[in-house]
């Protein structure tokens, strides 16, 4: 222990991520054997979620054929997939745009770990023009589109389908550096088709420009798209199914705690990568320290949300917020709201809130598991709340809906959907290489070790771009 | 020395600052308290001895409201000249007031001892009816001196809320307060 | 059983004479409203006749109802007062300690039929009027808040001479001043609690009743009769909220018996 | 890019001490004209005091105005001090430096103007003093928690607390450089403030940890004040109080006051102090870029109130809603909100070239508060004017000359405090200043040369 004036002490430079030392032609090496090199774990989970895909799909069509579109509580489990892929895959490529903004170097392993997430946008997107039916028009019904035309339909349809593409732009257009070193590397043909889309990317100057730009705005406004799309769920799928439901903190509480899931996702993700996907060297404490204080804040967060949610109607008191906070929180859902509290609350703060822990590889990994299984708990909660039998066009709740729980038929749909979403993302790490190359070896140059009186300390460059 | 005296001194600091809440507390319970001033003159000496220890009268035998409304009420003139018209006023120059007003017609301006603020409703006619005796709160009357009555008891809301709720009475707010 | 002091005013009763306001007035010292007072909105009224149009021009009808305060149940009032000055009494009543007031103000911003008033200034009255403020009822000073009471020194005395006389207080053995002084006897105040009562009769067996706001849950004290319209206006054209059609729903909340 | 030049320590510690040592004109002026100022605003609170609130122009349904606005306003611009002393001291924005101590000192200052409001606000102060200072055991009846009001002045007061030690330990060993350097009484009230600092390495980590508890433990209460100031209002039924998104649209909203008013302060300190060599245009660039993020947050709350106010269509919220749009002078304020408050400081935030001019982020920021202003007024007027559908209850509020006056007072009030405090201790932390020239450092990547800082934990 030393101090530098200042009087904040400079603990040593603990091993964090080994790959910072990294020659750059090593990082290439590196990223080019994770893209070649999957083993046969890869092929054995690749093929069990490709059969749990299939049984989803063939419960979804089941389903479909027997309860037809006119009812929509034989939906519920439907939206539920759909709500939850929405707030943890969706949400996982913000955590890229989150460290960018703020140039934080731990980002740098983390940032295609989570963009690759965005490579399985397509199933919440299918899952969302399957669930349009169900949704009744804006006629006699709460809602925030004020007779706007083709509402809500076209508009939910824009942001969702707005909110895929951008995310396979994202990854895509963060991925081209990386594609064009895959192309210039791998001479024995077995570069894959994707590469060749990197045919014009040479590094130049204004090429780099252009592509660090890119990926800054595109980040920005998938974020941006990503809390409308949140909201305006939040809003039609949601509460303007509920009468009387108007909690205006409630589109901002739904995106937030799919920010909650996002972080989990990735957390989850780089734990498997550390473990089983060769990436042990770029993964190291610092990120999951990094990403666990996100989790936790997030987590606090969460509390305040729905701690905002649930008192104003606790002090209005009024007969349909009675019914509306028993809907929600007591009567129907006790059980799913205590399990979605207890892990996407009460485990990230008790846990998290030691250094300790949050500094382990252990705490966040099981804090995130957690957290993505709480989530599910609370989106059983609102969707099946939202999607239950009852008379919506009523202006205010006169009597506790009848409970949702969830069907064998229902879990298959749910599981189907996650499996089709993972098996996405392993497909998508057979063509991009995680953790990005060209990323971590800008890392590498911005990172000096320096002596600063009498001790080593690190130097990170912040380049005022 | 000045390592030890330093902080005793800021402690000492810190703690006169701290105290000054607590001061005005005990200046509310203690020096401001109706129970610490002094009897207040009034118009006439009235010696409540003479009337209880020697005459032997009943408390309500004057203060007739007593138990029945709100009100104790102090007695007319003509109560007292109900007995006072044939006792003689030589030498007693308060007796001498005492008729000299009830001639002149102008009644006397007594010095309210027990005086509650005007938020609170006292109902003499439920306390005397629940059983307690005068005594209970305005002290032995009958031993003070001559025209120095003076408040035995605190008589402030604490000292009711105590005592109604050692009586079980009602401690709700518009009991009293209206 | 504990007495829930309620009342029922029947809009087809009520000529608008004011005499309530009038009689209120004089009964709860409440300070003299000048023209000034009105024109700020700062007149104190514990009892007070809106008068409201209903319908649309021509077909216009002018209409009164006498708005005391509801006395709910669940009062928006009483948990935003941070020092207890308004609060449920365990007679139902809420009520006001005028002492222990510091004028917030925040019971009157959570009041929806606009019954707590403020005293803006000290109340004055002239010499000569000074003499008839009632001794049974403080006079509030200014920055404090203050309502209807359903004439708390009534009630209060009516139960101690009961208590006195060993019995239980009776249906009509006093009334509120602005019940005593209605002359059409549109106000009737009385006992929910007591199923022989007058207003828990009424309650009981209208098909007129609605409560002010009812929908806010709160379940005021007060039920008003619906007025009966030997010419009624279009349904559309009526006031949604005082012409209420959730009459029947006062059976529900009202606790009778 | 950056405009730093390596200075020596001792012309660091000169000039930072300039205004204690040195009273300019600009200082002068600033004492006279805020006094006078302040003069008025006391006579009009003893006006007040004396007369009752008869006095304001508040009314039956318009119980709350200007001081309820006020009081908010003020609440907000507190957030500044934790935003960027805590928050960005937890996040190592190296950026925060020489503005901790000023955001820190507004803080308290605007906390204290702040709580004066709802205090004076209450028809019998005295008796409010009376209860709450200290509580009423006597009669054995306590205050009622339930009631937000209770809550409230604790959140505030407890942060309070916070930020004056927050504050204290922060300047301790700044307080101990101007005890070396001062005489007569200045030196004895140093000497018993800097609590025998001496510069060991023992103190600096004792001061290090606790300033990084203090900052972290004062998160929570930061979000907790503003929530609890938005319950004041929604806990109540009023139509669009009523809304649950109040408590982190106040929050967010409070930021957004606060920084830009830490940016107000930050541009009066150089201009005033000629602190040119200190807070530095990259300090401006990067505040910002953090206001751009936190601006386009507040407007995605300030939209899910309107349009979720909006969304049931229920008739009570949407006359409040229609008064709001559409009837004088909410119009002219809705107009300020979004121009001011968004439309056009933002989109001249997103650029480098205009963060850098001071001039422009001088008016910005004071535009923002406008705006601000507006907003709070905007919020918390117009539900208690329409309130539910007594429409022979519908009035207007217009406020007091007293009122008014009070108001202008508390903008003096807090600056006037800033500038006594900056007569006695360094508005900027010669400490942080010094240890921040020694964590700037280099990196030559090829030919460029980027600057770095050294990494903390």
């Amino acid at each position: 222990m030393a101090t530098v004036t200042g009087g904040h002490h400079v603990p040593e430079p603990s091993p964090v991520t080994r790959a910072w030392d990294y020659t750059p032609g090593q990082l290439v090496r590196d990223g080019l054997q994770r893209l070649r090199a999957k083993g046969q774990w890869y092929r054995i989970s690749l093929i069990i979620l490709a059969i749990l895909t299939v049984i989803g799909i063939i419960a979804l069509i089941v389903q479909a054929i027997a309860s037809g579109w006119g009812d929509r509580e034989n939906w519920g489990y439907v939206a539920v997939a759909f709500g939850y892929i929405m707030s943890t895959v969706a949400a996982a490529p913000c955590v890229c745009v989150a460290g960018r903004l703020t140039r934080a170097h731990w980002r740098r392993p983390i940032d295609r770990i989570s963009e690759i997430w965005a490579a399985a946008m397509i199933v919440p997107a299918i899952l969302f023009l399957l669930l349009m039916w169900t949704v009744p028009n804006t006629h006699g019904r709460p809602t925030i589109w004020f007779g706007w035309w083709a509402a809500p339909y076209l508009w939910d349809a824009i942001l969702v389908l707005g909110l895929a593409f951008t995310g396979y732009a994202l990854l895509y257009v963060s991925s081209i550096p990386d594609l064009a070193i895959a192309r210039a590397q791998i001479e024995d043909g077995s570069a894959n088709w994707l590469t060749r889309k990197a045919e014009g990317f040479f590094g130049t100057q204004s090429q780099w420009r252009v592509i660090e730009r890119a990926v800054a705005y595109l980040g920005a406004f998938y974020v941006v798209m990503y809390i409308g799309t949140m909201t305006v769920i939040a809003a039609d799928f949601i509460m303007s199914l509920i009468p009387g439901y108007k909690s205006a903190i409630f589109p901002a509480y739904f995106a937030i705690s799919g920010f909650g899931g996002g972080v989990a996702v990735v957390v989850v993700t780089a734990s498997i990568m550390r473990l089983w996907g060769g990436a042990e060297d770029y993964l190291g404490r610092e990120q999951f320290f990094a990403l666990a204080k996100i989790q936790l804040a997030l987590g606090l967060l969460f509390a305040y949300f729905i701690w905002t949610d649930f008192v104003i109607p606790w002090y209005g008191r009024m007969p349909w917020e009675i019914l509306q906070i028993r809907l929600l929180y007591f009567d129907s859902y006790l059980w799913y709201f205590v399990a979605a509290f207890a892990l996407c609350f009460i485990s990230p703060l008790v846990l998290l809130m030691w250094t300790k822990l949050r500094r382990g590889r252990v705490g966040p990994f099981i804090v995130s598991s957690g957290v993505l299984i709480g989530l599910l708990a609370d989106r059983i909660r609102l969707f099946s709340s939202a999607f239950s039998d009852k008379d919506i066009t009523e202006d205010r709740l006169h009597a506790l809906p009848p409970v949702l729980h969830p069907g064998v038929l229902d879990w298959l749909i749910v599981i189907g959907a996650i499996a089709a979403c993972i098996a996405l993302v392993m497909l998508a790490m057979r063509l991009i290489p995680v953790p990005s190359i060209w990323e971590m070896t800008e890392g590498t140059r911005l990172r000096a070790r320096r002596r600063f009186h009498n001790v080593e300390v690190t130097i990170i460059g912040k380049p005022d771009y | 020395m000045g390592r030890i005296i330093k902080p005793v001194i800021v402690v000492v600091i810190l703690l006169l600052v701290l105290a000054i809440p607590a001061l005005a507390v005990v200046a509310r319970s203690y020096i401001l308290a109706p129970v610490a001033q002094p009897a207040k003159a009034q118009p006439i000496a009235f010696p409540h001895s003479i009337h209880v220890n020697v005459v032997g009268l009943d408390c309500t035998f004057c203060h007739r409201g007593a138990t029945t409304q709100a009100d104790s009420t102090v007695p007319a003139l003509q109560l007292c000249m109900g007995c006072h018209a044939i006792i003689p006023t030589t030498d007693r120059p308060q007796l001498e007031k005492l008729v000299n007003a009830f001639n002149s017609g102008t009644p006397i301006n007594w010095t309210r001892v027990h005086q509650l603020p005007d938020h609170v409703h006292f109902v003499h006619a439920m306390h005397i009816n629940a059983g307690f005796n005068c005594a209970t709160c305005h002290g032995d009357v009958a031993s003070m001196a001559p025209g120095a009555v003076v408040q035995v008891r605190d008589l402030r809301m604490g000292d009711c809320i105590t005592c109604h709720r050692e009586n079980n009475a009602p401690t709700d707010c518009s009991t009293c307060h209206y | 059983m504990a007495h829930r002091w309620g009342m029922t005013i029947d809009l087809d009763l009520c000529t608008g004479c004011q005499a309530c306001v009038v009689a209120c007035q004089a009964e709860n010292n409440i300070p003299i409203n000048t023209e000034e007072n009105f024109q700020q909105r700062r007149a104190i009224e514990w009892i007070r006749v809106e008068r409201y149009w209903e319908g649309e021009f021509p077909n216009v009808k002018a209409r009164y109802i006498p708005v005391p305060c509801m006395m709910c149940e669940n009062a928006p009032c009483e948990p935003v007062c941070p020092v207890y000055a308004s609060y449920h009494t365990d007679q139902g009543l809420n009520f006001q300690v005028y002492n222990r007031c510091i004028g917030t103000r925040y019971c009157s911003v959570n009041c929806h039929w606009h019954v707590r008033f403020f005293n803006f200034w000290e109340p004055k009255w002239p010499d000569s009027l000074k003499q008839q403020l009632n001794p049974l009822v403080a006079v509030r000073s200014r920055g404090v808040m203050e309502k209807c009471s359903f004439c708390i020194q009534r009630i209060d005395h009516a139960e101690q001479s009961a208590q006195l006389q060993g019995r239980d207080v009776k249906d009509g053995d006093f009334t509120t001043a602005c019940a005593q002084a209605c002359p059409t006897r549109a106000i009737v105040f009385g006992d929910l609690n007591n199923a022989d009562s007058e207003v828990a009769k009424t309650v009981a067996s209208t098909k007129r009743g609605y409560q002010l706001l009812a929908d806010l849950g709160t379940n005021p004290a007060v039920v008003y009769l619906k007025k009966i319209d030997a010419d009624p206006l279009p349904e559309d054209s009526k006031h949604k909220y005082f012409d209420s059609s959730q009459y029947t729903r006062v059976k529900e909340t009202v606790a009778v018996g | 890019m950056q405009e730093r030049r390596n200075l020596p320590q001792m012309e660091v510690i000169q000039e930072l001490l300039l205004p204690v040592t040195r009273t300019t004109m600009w200082m002068w002026i600033g004492f006279i004209v805020l006094g006078t100022i302040l003069a008025a605003f006391a006579f009009a609170v003893a006006w007040m005091f004396y007369w009752g609130i008869g006095v304001t122009g508040l009314n039956r349904p318009g119980m709350w105005g200007f001081m309820i606005v006020d009081f908010v306003f003020w609440i907000g611009i507190s957030h500044a001090g934790v935003m960027i002393s805590a928050i960005l001291r937890l996040t190592q924005a190296e950026w925060r430096r020489p503005v901790t101590r000023a955001a820190e000192v507004m803080t308290m200052f605007s906390l204290m103007t702040a709580m004066t409001l709802p205090f004076i606000h209450t028809g019998r102060p005295w008796r409010t003093a009376y209860w709450v200072f200290p509580y009423d055991f006597w009669r054995g009846i306590f205050p009622d928690v339930r009631s937000a009001l209770v809550m409230d002045p604790s959140a505030v007061f407890t942060y309070l607390t916070g930020t004056i030690l927050f504050i204290y330990i922060t300047t301790v060993p700044d307080i101990a450089t101007l005890r070396d350097r001062s005489t007569g009484w200045r030196k004895g009230l140093y000497r018993v403030l800097a609590l025998g600092w001496q510069n060991d390495e023992r103190q600096w980590m004792i001061q290090a940890a606790t300033g990084f508890l203090l900052a972290a433990l004062m998160l929570s209460i930061f979000v907790s004040v503003h929530s609890i100031v938005s319950w004041d209002f929604s806990f109540s039924l009023d139509p669009v109080w009523h809304t649950s998104v109040w408590a982190p649209y106040f929050v967010i909203g409070a930021v957004h006051s606060g920084v830009s008013a830490a940016v107000t302060l930050m541009v009066l300190m150089r201009w005033m102090f000629g602190f040119d060599k200190y807070i530095r245009e990259e300090h401006f660039d990067a505040i910002g870029r953090l206001l751009v993020v936190v601006a386009t947050a507040w407007v995605f709350f300030f939209m899910l109130d309107v349009f979720f106010a909006l969304f049931n269509q229920d008739p009570r919220e949407t006359a409040v809603m229609k008064m709001r749009f559409e009837q004088w002078p909410y119009t002219l304020m809705l107009v300020l909100i979004f121009v001011f408050g968004y439309f056009i400081p933002v989109p001249i935030w997103m650029f480098r070239k205009f963060r850098r001019n001071i001039k422009l982020m001088f008016w910005t920021s004071i535009m923002v508060n406008i705006g601000m202003w507006s907003e709070r007024y905007w919020l918390v007027v117009p539900g208690l004017e329409r309130k539910y559908e007594w429409t022979f209850d519908w009035n207007f509020y217009r406020p007091g000359i007293v009122e008014i006056t009070i108001i202008l007072g508390t903008f003096a009030l807090v600056p006037f405090l800033f500038m006594c405090f900056s007569k006695i201790f360094p508005p900027v932390s010669i400490w942080e200043e010094k240890e921040g020239q020694n964590f700037l450092q280099e990196i030559k990547v090829g030919k460029a040369s980027i600057p770095a800082i050294v990494r903390e934990f």
